[in-house]
Order: structure tokens, then C-alpha cells, then sequence
């Protein structure tokens, strides 16, 4: 018995007798072959005290920098954006945290109302009509949105630009894998994907086109252009949004997406080292029955009364099983009621006013640390919450020297990119204030100026 | 033979029923307390102009806005979002979560689901900001303590699945099998093999097939044995080498080990497949037996199933995998790798599948797994599937000693593993309930059903799963509550076929919804 | 005179009644969700063995247990305390939370309560190691952000108050006047004058002659003008130099702003004796009046009513004073002293009324209203009086304008502050519905009653106070239903008098439970 | 409009409209005196979006060392004990944290059989029938205590043992002072109440007597002999108790102890830097209708169904006014609710598990303290969980050598007792392991040896 089990030995006695067996033992013995049979125990330590736990759990944690621990701006698709208390308390609630998946709505009714209403702010934050109710997260939607192309027109390529982050370009190559799709990567210029290369790509064995926005580089693309690029192909447009700029910047939906996909961590939900935290995955109607994940739907009960179900289910793995439209079952859901009570907490003056704030914070941290020594733009296209530079000295050791200093300054984009080994990615988030931002301008800057001089002294 | 005293027999204080002298006067205004709320969506609530949020000051000069973004680029309206105070917002969230039914309230035996108590231990470690405000791409240097944990629990779920390798990257149990199918089609690739069937027994669950199709692959169904196993002649007769893989759950979704299982093994590596390990069900065999040993090549874990993650109303959750030797080439990027006391991610694995996902997976969920398993450690984890399975078999006989089983017979087999199917098909064609007004009904009594209709193969199946979190004292009470419904239903089965009667709403019109869908909120 | 729209007059959602097509079966077994829950205490849960602690290995070497605590003073048998695995405890206590009403999920205009929002923010910050596991002994130099954060609210209180000395000590408002009378009577013993009696109105708050009663002192009551003010020819009678003291509560529990204050403070003063605000009612005039520029000597707050500290059902809060300088010398100690950056508590004040209690009062509930004052500002905390009595001023003339203030008639006055009394003096006349009858029939409306039968001097009082986080929506709602509890009982007044139907359970044997007191469980 | 309140601007308008008047102001210039009206704002700062509130309140937590910040043997009234998480869980549900006092049980049967739940548990604990529902916290427990002796027997005599806590000493006096009790201290002898002394102090005229369990000094007391010496007075006997030794210690109601009160932070809850936690207050049947505070009573409905509420309110202030037993109103619910459930979650065997591991741990420690040089015992009574060493240096200076080195060795009996003034008192629990105590060994022998040798050095 461990602190999480009940029975006693008097229960034990009972049970077994109740059973008509003579041990536990005999229970296992009756039903898995003796090969299978683990006979040793596991090499796992000894069970702990509830308050070891505690004690182990806050070392390892104190092992790690967070951002509680510096002055960060690295974003790179998580940013640490502060998450209101609220969300603490509601995600927290017993009867939001520990059911599962809305099986049987009558008793589900607090679920499924916070699943159509965190449908109806996707759809209106992307001005798209159709949203599901969560996808794993963003690099994986990315992924699952090539695929409903697939299943959609069954054209056997797809078009990806480089902007898109590199993550959400692995799972799709590697899903894409699986049902066997090209993948062709289209090259980034002047800080945004090359147009003529990206039309050049589409062709009409395209299933699917890709863009992301803003990009990897923080640049806002012209979606429309891109979208447009496409209309002439069977292709599917699918855009990649971080969703805290779409109060300022142009919705997917009215820039001729088919498919909007992002990360949703931005709202509402932690860094959490990665995860977990949702995707979400709004389209036109015409994509309405080709979605992966569930979808709550609004109805009536018996009596009348307003209720909420899990709809159009005739598409998911449960029902349809080889067929569906997805394999996926468990997906987000406590995380997407954080997404929606984050949209709510805004509000719809809020969204405007954080994006606006966004984008002059940004615009200051960007003009302000290129006229540092050694430091350049690596474009010059509009950003709104985030940037790249180029720097004249090793990244690595920049940020490591910045680091030093309680100053993480941003992703090393020759982490992922080799055409930028000396690229740094410069994120905001309403938690960095000017006041940081000087401080990062002050220590990014002597950390520039210290690395060339350990270079020119080397050399 | 009842060696439990009467009380408990009889006294399922969920349904002693108080008389009440004053019901609600017929006619009165007033339904019960959640009847009575409509619902009411947050974008209906609220008023223009009202706001939770104060965004902060503009701490730096202001330049012209259409200069940094022009307008070509920025959105017109902005998004209608609800307009509301924090009070309000508060209030709306709250009411609506008393419109759920929770883990935490009451007995949850929803087969295939493992609920079991969340400790809320793993709430408060997971909060620590050194965990929740950690950045994915943080080096290596500051994140120590995180590659530490996750180095930590790959060894021990390795060691509970008794395969040496493990990542954690996949997101959940159906994301788990993805990586697992498409580590089959990277390991036969390696090998210059194209395979293109998948064998999945008729008892699968259905992101089984479903992951077959995304990862490009033909579904082969298995049937299934008398006992409950795998037919293996079936399997025998279909396994041959453009077979790929066989997926199995074992024990099974009829809650069944498979006796044959070293047979199964043999037959299908004998082809060259690999057999891969839907792990939804290793709550019964935690310490007792290991799928490695079985001959899996391939696990999944769900660790929001057996290791305590809280389902969140529908996830979040993890999936991470163990494979074999042979397969570990193949692995999802990054994997961690040990040096010294050190730990890195390691990007650079030309064999590798590439990523299911972004950045390491869902490390919120490790804590809490992670904090889990050290707290049990390897006899609390035995003790856990035992008592799973000692309170199903438990419960199992509960039901069988009340005289439920001519109505409800078990499908399959005598004992169980931690979960066991009832057929509803003789309640159905005696009293006129099938074995959704059962379920429904069971709402009235302040349970959430067992699985219902699930897996296919058993005609009105009700699949239920206890798990080793519940007293002796709770499992006694629901089944006197399912003898209760069928009792109640000789007399007047129209009970049970229009509950419930008690929950905020009743009888919902799940085919108006889906035949005219209303997604979101017009506005 | 209507201007807001008929929806939100007539819909009141909480009393849209869906007459379902099934009812709960008549004779049927199964009552209202929360109903059918008979109370079952943790004592009569569990079994013997069962545990949610696991304590720590002894991890030094054992000695003699009875070498180190002889039998002599050991306990015999432990304690009987429950024996339950941390599943059930959980379930335990959610399930008895469900139990309750509660602010987050409902309209609670319990009067001179001051029922306001209480922003999560706050649980969060009290929540920092930082402050929560802070020791009160730590030494200064290592508790300087604790003691510059009581130092912050010191300064912020005084300010509302307008006087300019502050000990957060007290632990809650009675405590607070306990600590004011008590420095009243340092204060003239210290001049060497022994005075006897302490006024206080008719409309005072119990605690207020309780506590003079505790101080030692005599109470001798003044009675309450035709406004609902002070009747000053009473105090200006009764008003001699045997008394110590005036306690005021203005506005008062009328909500009526004393007109005479001015003169009643130069009564008071004129005999050399203090003047002692109330603070309960502070929640009307922040930032638009100060206790300390009407005069008064020494003022106490509700941290726990103005100034958002959760009331938990009955607790905790804290109630620090202000006082003038004259009363200074008298505080409790320790006060904290800031010198340079640095700050300090000091101990060493001879003439210090001494301790109310262990070390610096409830430093949890000053985090709390410090934050909100930090979230407010000065800006903010007037916005909250405001709104506050505009919602209550509001809130009487929606019932007004409903055609209830003839069955409930405002007590006192035409406007009012932060909150209003009605009596329902006409409503039992006409109507033979009591005050009581009002509440619980309220209570099937999903609302917390407001204060009934306080203040004493207000036949069958009602005492409504909104608060300034709710809505404009709310008020309306409540007063329709109001309204209809009054409509419905021109039919059928056994509706209220046997009200409450929907409650987990309904009007309860308190006469009994006085008469023969079960205060624990038998074991 | 902040972000608590609501009140559009054509929320105003239509509400003045209703009341009739032509604006806010005109509600408060009817009302408001107007040499009374505050005309500037208040000089407090600019209020604070969320994210910055918590930046602050952070910033001054990170100027505390906390118990998390430092290995520590601070007690003296209060402990760091391991408070489950279910704790903060259930405290923090809505349900429990927001209600008032529930004047409406029907709508509060949660919180009252809480209390009910409670009061139970602390009549165990104590071995004594009557509990209320809490009082403050410990030291104002013991002015209640001597002020219900005071309404119960009138006499004007308070005989009071040094053992008790300085801090209840304090609050006992102030209080005596308000109704004119005298108060005589008894000074401890060999770590304890010196019994001579004692019983010379109690007279025909001594209303109550007051000791403590373990004593200040951490010394268990002889309660029986202590209670035993007041059997022929008048007085009514008041034990201030640590409720946790109560699994091995034997209780105040098996020692002749009228009335048992207590500190009841270390029931799960948080050290907050002194509060809020809870005083609990338990008596013989004699004093049930002295007793100060709510108490919860079962009950039945109308229906027969069982129910709780506040009862023997005749007692109280809202109803008795100036003739009630105490003025208290406020106490602490949700601190005796962490109470409750922290004692349930020790369970039956926990407490006691936890008082003997407490016992060995204190044993270890004691040993290994005073075989330091320069270390010796200040008594050598029994003691469970708290001892008292005397330092052969300046004891102010040794603490803050140990806490430079990351070890807090316990509080400075100077600080509170002249004739203490080389004592130092050190405190455990189930928090600080074996490894915590050998540390504490390594820094104090350290610190006490380097003291010594500078103030050899310096004479
Ligand atoms: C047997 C089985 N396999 C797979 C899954 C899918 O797991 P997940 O929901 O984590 O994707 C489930 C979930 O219910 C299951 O029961
Ligand atoms: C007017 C008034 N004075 C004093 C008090 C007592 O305050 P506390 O409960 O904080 O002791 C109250 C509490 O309701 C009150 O309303």
C-alpha cells in the first residue's frame, strides 16, 4: 500500500475471498505465462516521502536557468509572456484538471463550453470560420496541416518556406515521410521568402504551401502575396501564426489562407521547457470535415436547454479508425482553456494595446542595438515582437558572455540556419521592459566589443 | 459469497434517498441549482469596454506605427473578443467548471483511460519557475537540472518497459505510435526493405489504425481467440513479409494478457516485422511483467494514463517511446546524452526520423511523471498494478456476487488484468436498456460510466477500469448502484432509457449538432 | 424610470425556468445532485491503516524511546485521528467545498461584509518562498524585503486614513479595537486620568461593546438620529469626562455618512476623549474622505473587507490600526523603523501597550493587500469607493424602481453610501413573509442574502451592500429577483417561508442544536 | 474603471439615470460633509498592471531569506514543517477561500462540517470534549484562555510560568492590563517551571495558571504535577500546547488541564513570516459556554437530513454584544481548515510516526551540539522536537557566522530572556535530515571556535 492506494490487509482478505482466490499472486499466476514474468524488482530507487520529492524536484529545478534568473529574450517560437494568476487558479481547479476527454457531455458541460468558446476565439483571432479544439502544439500542426492537404487533394508536394521554423520543417519531413510527400524548401531573401522562387515552386502537383508569420526571423511577410502565389494551384495555403501580433498584423483569413495553424503556448500557457502547451488549427468551411481533433459543437438537450457536445466525430480515429481524418485522441485541451481565458483576460482592446506595445518595444531594442558596434541588421522588413541581427564576433560565445551577465540575449540562429552563422534572433514579450532592453543594449554590446578584442589579441 | 458487511452492501450512501417534505414546488421558478443556469457563453457576457488586463506603460519613445507596420500589413478590426472584468471572467470559468464532472468527485472507471488520483505533489513541483519558466532553447549549461530529469525518467520508463532506450519527444499515446511506425518504416528502409502492411488486431484502439494510415501503411485486421487473445492462426496466416509491424495492447482493451504472447513474438519477428507495444494499458503490469521481455521492439507510455499526468479534460499528456537495440538509430531528435555528470542534447543523428514536434516534448508532463515515479519507486509501482488489478478482478466478482453477470456477462475470460468488458446485450434484449441508458443512468447515481461501446468487437460493451486509487468501500457502492439500475429497470425501464434526470443538462442532440454544426459563436 | 433595456430586466437568467419533460421520477431514488450526498465526516471515512503521510526514514541512529521520553509523560493510546490514503482525502474535501457558496461563483451583498473580488494575483505573490516560508523570527538584515513591504502598507494605510502612525498587528478588526481601546486607556492612563465608560451607537457593530466590555471598560449606548446619524444631544449628554471613548463606524451600518461628524468629534474631544473609528465600512470613502481629517484618533481596517484579503469562510484577516500622533507612544510593539534603507523592528517602546499577539501580525494578509494597493493605486482605490456606492445607489433604486420599497422600504435616508438597509417591517405585515423567508428564498435564486436583522435598531433589516466588482448586470438580476420572491409571495407565501428547496440541504434544527450541543464526533 | 470593477461609461450613465442624479459627484456632495471631503488624490503611486505587481512583490520576497534559502533550525513558536500539496489545493479553492463566516448554512455545509471536522480532531488531539473553530494563533490563544477564567471564576490573579512563550506572556499582559488582572511570572528551574515556586504562587485567589508544553526551552513539562499543584484553587488550569508531540506526548486532557490552547501553524500551514496561521482552543465541558469564538454543532434539516451550523452563538458578540465572552468575529477558518486536513493526512500513525522521528532527530542533534567545544546543554530535561544549548561565545555573532555559510542554527534566547543570555535554542523537524543536522555541527563548531578565537585574539 502507498499513500496513493487503500487497501489493507483486512481488505485484501476480503477482496481476495470475495474474487474466490487464494493470493494475489495466484490472480497473476492464472493469467501471464511465467516467461513474462518479471521476476526481480525494478531497478528503480526506494519510493519517497512526499516532501523528498519536493526537496528533489527543487534541486533539479534550481539546476536550471529560467527566466526568473535572467533578463531573457530568447523566443525562437516559445516567449515568455506573463500568464495571469487566473489561469493559475482555473487550470488548477480539480474539474478542469482531472477529467478526460468529454465522453459523456452531460456531465461534461464546463469542458465542451470552454472548448466552443476557445473555437470561437481561434476564429475570430484568424478571422477564419472553422476552428478544432486543439492540436498538440505549433511545429506538429505545421505537419498535420500538409496532411489534411494530402488527404484533401492528394497531391504529392509541398511547398515550405524557410521562414518557417525549423522545427515545424522537421515534423513535417518527418510526417511526410510516413505517407510519402516531396518537401522543397524555399529560400529566404532579404529577410522574407523569396516571392519568385516561392512561385516558381507551386506548381499544380502542389498539395500544399507553407509560409509562416511572422517568420523565423521576426519579419512580417506579405501573406497575401504569398497566398496569392498559390490561387492558380490545387494547393492548399496553409500560414503558421504566432498569434499575439494578430491584434495589429493582417488575419489569415483575410489574406487567402486555407489553413491557419500556430503555437499556442503565447496564450496563456508557460515555457515549461517546450511544452506542453497547444496547437491550434482554424480553416475555411470547405476543410470543415477534413480537420484532425475534436470539435465541440452547440445544441439542445431533451428539455431544451443549450448544450454542447463533441461533434462531426464521424472524423476521428475512434469512429473511423483507418480512415479518419487524424490518428490524433489526446490532445490539449486544459491548455486551450488557458489559450482562451488568456484571449479573454486581453480582451479585445488588450490584444491591440500588447500587439502596439510590441511592436514600438521591439522597433526600439532593434535600432538600439544596431547602432552598437559590430552589430547590423540582418533585415530590414517590418518586425513586431521580434528581430534579427547580425553580430561581428563568435554568437556562442556573445551569449555566453552575455549570460555571464544575467542577460540572455536572444537564439543563435547558425543553430539552425547555416546561411546565418552570425545571426542572432532578438525576442520581446510585454515583460521585458526598456529599462531591460537598455540593459541588454549595454551587456550585448560590451560583449561584442570584449569578444573582438579576444579575437584581435588571438589573431 | 459476501465477506463485506451488510452496510456496505447496502447502504450506497449515493442513493439513500432523503424524502424531502418541500420538493421544488411544482411549477416553481426554480430548477436545481445547475439546471437552473442556461449556459451562457463568455462572448455574451461582459459589456464594451471592460477589461481584465492593463497593459503596461509605453516606456519608450513612440514612433509612427504605420512606419513599423504598414498598413497593408495590419488587421483592420480587431478580433471580437470578450469584453470583460476580471471578476466576471473569474465567475463565468468557475460556474463553468461545476459543469464538470472531475476525478477528484467521484469513482471514474472509464476502461482504456486509467484514472487514477492525480497527486497534486506534481502540481506544485511542475509550478517551480525553475521548471515552468525554463526556455526550450536554453543551452545545455543553464538547463541542467531539466536534461537531468528527463535522463532520469527515459531510464526508468526504459526499465519499466525493459527496453534500454527511450525518448520522450511524442505528445501523446497516438503521437507515440506515429514515432513508433515510422521508427518500423526507417528501420526496413535501413535495411533496403519496403514493407506495406501493418497487422492490428480487431481489438485495437482506433488510434492503432489511424496512425497506420498517416504513416503510409496498409491496415491488416487480426482477429481475435476465444480466450480473448490474438487469433494466432489468423495472425500466423497474415504475417508474412510485406508485414511491417504488429501493434498490440497487452493485456488487451478486454482487459486480457495474451497467453500466446511469446508465440505472437515469434511469429511476427520470424517475418522480420517489428511488434510494437500500444502502451495504454501498462497500468497492469508495472514491475510485473515488461513488454521488452515480451519481445516487444517498440513502447509506448502514456504518461497521463499509468504515471499520474491529469488528463486536463483532453489532454495535455505525453507519449514517450522505448525501443530496442536495433531500432534505437532511428529515434526522434535530439536524444540526451550523458557526459560525465553533464548532459546534452544531441541534434546530430543522421539515422534518426527527424522530429514529431518541437524542441524536447512535453517536459511539463515529465515532472510530473518523473515526481511520480520517485515517489512509488519500484515496489509502489508494483503495488500499483497489483492493486489495479486486485480491485478489478475485485469488482469484477462484486458484480458477478450480486447476480448482475446474467444481464451483464463478462465477454471474455474468468479473471481480468486491471480492466474487464461486459457484454450489455443481454440486458438489452431482457429489460429493454441497452448499455447506454446504463451508462446514462449511472450519471443519476454520481459516477462517471465505464467506456462504453468499446472495443468493437464485444456487442454492447461497457468496459471498466476501477484503477488502484479506489477503497474497497467505492467499488462495493457502484456495483451496488449498476445492480440498482438493472432492479429498477424490471420495473420501469423508461427510467434508464431517458436518464439522466439530475446533471445540468440531459439528453443532448448529438445528431442535430452534426448534421447542422454550430462551431463557434456567431457574432 | 427605465433607460437599460428589458432583456436585462426580464431575463434574469438564474430563474429562466426549463420545465423538463422528465422530472426526477416521482418515488424515484434519485434526489438533486448535491442532495442525495448524505454528510459523511472524515472520522467516519477511511479504515485503520490507511494513510496519505509517509513519513521520512529515521535516518540516525536509534535510541531508547522511553530513555528519551519516560512513560510518565508519553501519550497512551495517539489520538483518533482519521485513517485515509491521500485519494480519499482529496475527494473528501472537494466534495465538501462543493457544499459551499461561494464569491467566485455568485452575487454576495452580504452588508458590512464587503464581499469584493479577490484577485488570484494575490494567492500567487502571498505564495513566494520568499514570503511563505519566511521565518517571523529571521533577523532584520535578512527579512528586509518583508519588513520594507510592511513598512509600504503602513505608509499607503495611514494615508487612506489620513493619520499618520500604523501597526499591522492586530489580527482582524475586533482585534484592532481591542488594540484601540486599549491604547485609549494607556493613553489616559499615562495623563494619569481613569476613565470608565466608552460610548458606542445603537447601529455599532457587536464587536465594539464586546470589546470595550473586554478593555474593561462600561459601555453606554447613544442613540441614532432621525437621518440615521448619531443623535448628538444624546452624546452631547452623555458625553463626560468619565469617558474614554467614541467608536464610530462612519458610514455607519446604515450606510449613512454621519452629517455631524465634524461636531460630534469636537463633543468627543472636548471632554479629552478619543475618537475611534471603525474601519469596517472603510470600503465608501477611500480617497474621498479620511477618519483622520473627520477627526477621529485611532482607526482600524479590515484588511480582509476593503482591501481584498479571501475571507475563508470566517477567516483569516488582519485589522491593523492608525492612530494620531498623541496615541503613538501607546502602539504595539515591535513597530518597524526604517533607517536610511535599512529596516528594523523595534522592540524597546516603554510606553507600548505591549502585544496583542506573537510576532508581526498576519504578514500573509498584509502581502495581499499591499499587492492590491500596488495594482490600484491612488487612482484605483477611489475608482473602488466609488463604484462601490454608485452600484449600491444603483442597486436601491433598481428595487425602487421595481415597486419593491413598499414592501421594503429604505430604513434611513434617500441615498446612500456603500450599502443601505431596508426594513422588511411592510413586507411581513402585508405579505406574512419574514426577512428570513426573504433570504432563503434568495437562497434558491442562487444568491448569497444579504445581512439580515443588523443592524439591530431596523425592524426585520435587510442589509445590502453590492460592492464595487459587480456588475451592472448583477444588480439588475438581483433586484428582479427581489422582486419576484416578493411576487410570488403575494400568491403563495409558504414558498419562503419553506424556502430553500435547491440547497444541498434545507432549513436546519438550530434551536436542537443549541439545546443538546454535538460541537465533535463521538468515536 | 480598473481591471476589478466594471462600470462602462455608459454603464454610468444609465445608472445615474436611475438613481437620479446628474453625477457621481452629486451622490457624495449630499452626503459628505464637505469640510470632510478629500480634495487632492492620496499620495500612494501610480497603480500597476498585474506583471509589474508581481515583478515587485518579487523582488522584495527575494530580499527574505527564506526556509527554502537556507538550511534552518529557527523555531520558537514556529516550524518549518512540509505542508502538502494538497493543502495549498484545497485552500485555494474558491469554495473554501472566498465565503464570509457562514451565516447561511444552508448554503455553507462545507465549511461548517469542516469546522464540525475540526473541532473533532482537536478534541483528540487533546483529549479534551470541547473545541471551538479556532482563535487567532497561539499567543493571544493564552490571554483568551486567562480571560475566560477571568468570566468564569472573576478571579484577579494570573500565575504564569517563564516556560511560556514570550510573545503569549506579552499578549497576556496587555490584556490583563485592560481588565485589571495581575500576572506573576514563575521563573524555570533546571529548564523547567520550577514547582516550588509554583505552587507557592497559587492561591485562593489565582483565577488562572498557565504553562507550557514543551516549554519555551523545548523541556517537556510535568503537567500533571503542574496542573495537580492548582487542584485545590480556584484557578482554572491552561496548558499552551505544540500540537505536534501530541502523537507522543501525553495530552492536556489526561493531565488535569482545564483548558488547552495552542500555535497551530505547524498544522499545515506556512511560516508567512509570522501569519496568518491559527490558535486553537480546546476545554473541559465546564467552559463549553465560555468559551470565546464559533463553534460548529450537527444538526438536522427539515428533510431529516444531517447538517451543520453555528451554534451556542449566545456566547458571541453579534448576539450578547457587551456581555460576550469574547469580542472575536474574524478568526482564522481556512488556517484551522489546513488543520484539519493536514491532520488527516498525517493520519492516525503519521502524528505519532512523526513525534518519534522528531524525538531521535531532536536526540541526534542535542548529542552532537553539545559534544562541540564551547557547546553546552542549558538543561537536561527531556525534549521532542526544540533544545536549548548555551554558546561559550557571543551568540548574535555565531548566528551570523552560520548563516553566512547557508545554516541558520536556531534563535538567540538573549533576544527574549536576560537570564539567558549564552542560550540558543534550536529547532527541528521532519524537514532537516540527518545530512541537515551534521551540517549544522560542521558550521556551529566552526563558528563558535572562530568567535572564540577572535575574541582571544582581540583580548
Ligand atoms: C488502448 C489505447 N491506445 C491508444 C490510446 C491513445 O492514447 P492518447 O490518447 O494518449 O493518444 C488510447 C487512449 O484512450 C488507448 O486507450
Ligand atoms: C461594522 C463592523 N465592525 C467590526 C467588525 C468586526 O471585524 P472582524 O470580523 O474583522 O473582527 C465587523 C465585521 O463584520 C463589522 O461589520
Amino acid at each position: 500500500m502507498s499513500r496513493y492506494t487503500a487497501t489493507t490487509d483486512a481488505d485484501l482478505e476480503a477482496m481476495l475471498a470475495e474474487i474466490g482466490v487464494s493470493s494475489l499472486q495466484e490472480i497473476f499466476d492464472r493469467q501471464i505465462p511465467a516467461g513474462v514474468r518479471l521476476e526481480g524488482p525494478l531497478d528503480l530507487p526506494e519510493g519517497l516521502p512526499e516532501q523528498e520529492v519536493y526537496a528533489h524536484l527543487r534541486e533539479l529545478a534550481a539546476r536550471n536557468t529560467s527566466a526568473e534568473d535572467e533578463i531573457t529574450f530568447l523566443g525562437a517560437g516559445m516567449y515568455d509572456h506573463y500568464v495571469p494568476a487566473v489561469i493559475d487558479m482555473l487550470m488548477g481547479r480539480s474539474e478542469f484538471l482531472t477529467p478526460y476527454t468529454p465522453y459523456q457531455p452531460e456531465i461534461s458541460q464546463g469542458g465542451l463550453q470552454v472548448m466552443f468558446e476557445y473555437q470561437t476565439a481561434i476564429s475570430e483571432l484568424t478571422a477564419l470560420p472553422v476552428s478544432n479544439a486543439s492540436v498538440y502544439e505549433g511545429p506538429s500542426a505545421v505537419a498535420a496541416a500538409a496532411y489534411l492537404a494530402h488527404i484533401a487533394n492528394g497531391k504529392g508536394r509541398v511547398v515550405v518556406s524557410r521562414g518557417v521554423h525549423p522545427h515545424a520543417r522537421a515534423a513535417l519531413a518527418t510526417l511526410a515521410a510516413g505517407y510519402g510527400h516531396e518537401v522543397v524548401e524555399i529560400e529566404l531573401r532579404d529577410g522574407v521568402t523569396d516571392p519568385d522562387a516561392w512561385a516558381e515552386a507551386i506548381d499544380g502537383e502542389t498539395g500544399a504551401v507553407i509560409f509562416q508569420q511572422p517568420n523565423f526571423l521576426g519579419a512580417v511577410e506579405d501573406a497575401e502575396a504569398l497566398a496569392g502565389a498559390a490561387k492558380e494551384s490545387p494547393a492548399v495555403v496553409v500560414g503558421s501564426y504566432d498569434p499575439i501580433p494578430l491584434g495589429i498584423v493582417k488575419p489569415p483569413g483575410e489574406c487567402g489562407v486555407d489553413v491557419a495553424v500556430g503555437e499556442g503556448q503565447t496564450l496563456g500557457n508557460r515555457l515549461d521547457f517546450g511544452g506542453p502547451s497547444f496547437g491550434f488549427f482554424a480553416a475555411t468551411q470547405a476543410y470543415l470535415r477534413r480537420m484532425p481533433g475534436r470539435i465541440a459543437g452547440e445544441t439542445t438537450d431533451v428539455d431544451g436547454r443549450r448544450g454542447f457536445v463533441l461533434t462531426l466525430q464521424t472524423r476521428e480515429q475512434h469512429i473511423r479508425r483507418e480512415k479518419a481524418t487524424s490518428n490524433i485522441c489526446t490532445a490539449q485541451a486544459l491548455n486551450a482553456l488557458a489559450g482562451v481565458v488568456y484571449l479573454s483576460w486581453l480582451g479585445r482592446e488588450g490584444l491591440v494595446e500588447l500587439g502596439e506595445l510590441l511592436l514600438q518595444r521591439t522597433h526600439y531594442a532593434r535600432e538600439a542595438l544596431v547602432a552598437l558596434d559590430g552589430v547590423s541588421a540582418l533585415h530590414e522588413q517590418p518586425v513586431v515582437r521580434e528581430f534579427a541581427v547580425r553580430l561581428d564576433a563568435d554568437v556562442d560565445a556573445v551569449i555566453r558572455r552575455c549570460q555571464e551577465q544575467g542577460v540572455n540575449p536572444g537564439f543563435a540562429l547558425g543553430r539552425e540556419y547555416d546561411e546565418f552563422p552570425d545571426g542572432l534572433l532578438v525576442a520581446l514579450t510585454e515583460q521585458r521592459s526598456r529599462k531591460d532592453i537598455d540593459r541588454l543594449v549595454e551587456v550585448l554590446g560590451a560583449a561584442v566589443a570584449a569578444e573582438r578584442t579576444r579575437v584581435g589579441a588571438a589573431s | 459469497m459476501s465477506t463485506i458487511n451488510d452496510n456496505v452492501l447496502h447502504g450506497d450512501p449515493g442513493v439513500e434517498a432523503h424524502e424531502p417534505s418541500h420538493r421544488v414546488p411544482v411549477g416553481g421558478e426554480v430548477a436545481s441549482p445547475l439546471q437552473r443556469e442556461a449556459a451562457v457563453t463568455i462572448f455574451e457576457k461582459g459589456a464594451k469596454g471592460r477589461r481584465a488586463f492593463t497593459a503596461p506603460r509605453l516606456d519608450v519613445p513612440e514612433a509612427d506605427g504605420e512606419q513599423l507596420l504598414p498598413t497593408a500589413l495590419r488587421r483592420r478590426e480587431p478580433p471580437r473578443l470578450p469584453e470583460i472584468s476580471e471578476p466576471e471572467l473569474v465567475r463565468h470559468y468557475v460556474n463553468l467548471s461545476k459543469r464538470n464532472f472531475d476525478l477528484d468527485s467521484g469513482f471514474y472507471p472509464l476502461g482504456s483511460c486509467t484514472m487514477k488520483h492525480n497527486p497534486r505533489l506534481h502540481e506544485r513541483v511542475a509550478a517551480l519557475p525553475g521548471h515552468a519558466r525554463l526556455h526550450p532553447l536554453q543551452s545545455a549549461e543553464h538547463s541542467q537540472g531539466a536534461l537531468a530529469l528527463m535522463h532520469n525518467l527515459e531510464h526508468a520508463l526504459g526499465e519499466v518497459a525493459g527496453l534500454p532506450h527511450v525518448s520522450l519527444q511524442p505528445s501523446a499515446g497516438s503521437h507515440g505510435e506515429l514515432a513508433g511506425v515510422l521508427l518500423t518504416k526507417a528501420y526496413h528502409e535501413d535495411r533496403g526493405e519496403t514493407r506495406t502492411k501493418v497487422l492490428t488486431p480487431d481489438t485495437a484502439h482506433g488510434t492503432n489504425p489511424a496512425t497506420v494510415t498517416m504513416a503510409g501503411y496498409e491496415v491488416v485486421k487480426v482477429g481475435t481467440n476465444p480466450d480473448g487473445g490474438v487469433d494466432v492462426d489468423d495472425l500466423r496466416a497474415k504475417a508474412d513479409t510485406d508485414v511491417a509491424c504488429l501493434m498490440l495492447t497487452n493485456p488487451n482493451t478486454l482487459g486480457i494478457f495474451d497467453a500466446n504472447i511469446e508465440e505472437i513474438a515469434e511469429i511476427v519477428h520470424a517475418v522480420g516485422a517489428t511488434l510494437y507495444y500500444d502502451g495504454a494499458n501498462l497500468n497492469a503490469v508495472m514491475g510485473l511483467s515488461r513488454p521488452g521481455d515480451m519481445g516487444f521492439d517498440i513502447v509506448h507510455f502514456n504518461l497521463h494514463k499509468s504515471f499520474t499526468q491529469p488528463h486536463g479534460g483532453g489532454g495535455p499528456g505525453a507519449g514517450p517511446i522505448a525501443v530496442s537495440d536495433r531500432i534505437e538509430p532511428y529515434l526522434p531528435r535530439p536524444v540526451i546524452v550523458r557526459e560525465g555528470d553533464a548532459f546534452r542534447l544531441d541534434e546530430d543523428r543522421p539515422k534518426s526520423i527527424g522530429k514529431l514536434r518541437g524542441f524536447q516534448g512535453n517536459y511539463g508532463c515529465f515532472v510530473r511523471s518523473y515526481a511520480y515515479i520517485c515517489s512509488l519507486g519500484a515496489e509502489g509501482l508494483k503495488d500499483a498494478s497489483e492493486t489495479a488489478v486486485l480491485n478489478a478482478n475485485y469488482l469484477l466478482a462484486r458484480l458477478r456476487n450480486l447476480d448482475v453477470a446474467d444481464r451483464l456477462p463478462l465477454a471474455f475470460g474468468e479473471l481480468c488484468m486491471h480492466e474487464f468488458v461486459l457484454s450489455g446485450a443481454p440486458m438489452k434484449r431482457d429489460l429493454g436498456i441497452k448499455t447506454l441508458d446504463l451508462a446514462k443512468r449511472l450519471l443519476d447515481h454520481g459516477y462517471h460510466p465505464p467506456t462504453v461501446y468499446f472495443p468493437l468487437l464485444v456487442d454492447e460493451a461497457l468496459l471498466i477500469e476501477p484503477t488502484e486509487t479506489e477503497t474497497r468501500e467505492t467499488l462495493d457502492a457502484f456495483a451496488v448502484a449498476v445492480a440498482a439500475v438493472l432492479r429498477e429497470a424490471e420495473d420501469d425501464p423508461e427510467l434508464a432509457r431517458n436518464a439522466p434526470y439530475t446533471t445540468p443538462v440531459r439528453r443532448l442532440d448529438e445528431a442535430g449538432a452534426a448534421k447542422r454544426p454550430v462551431i463557434r459563436q456567431p457574432l
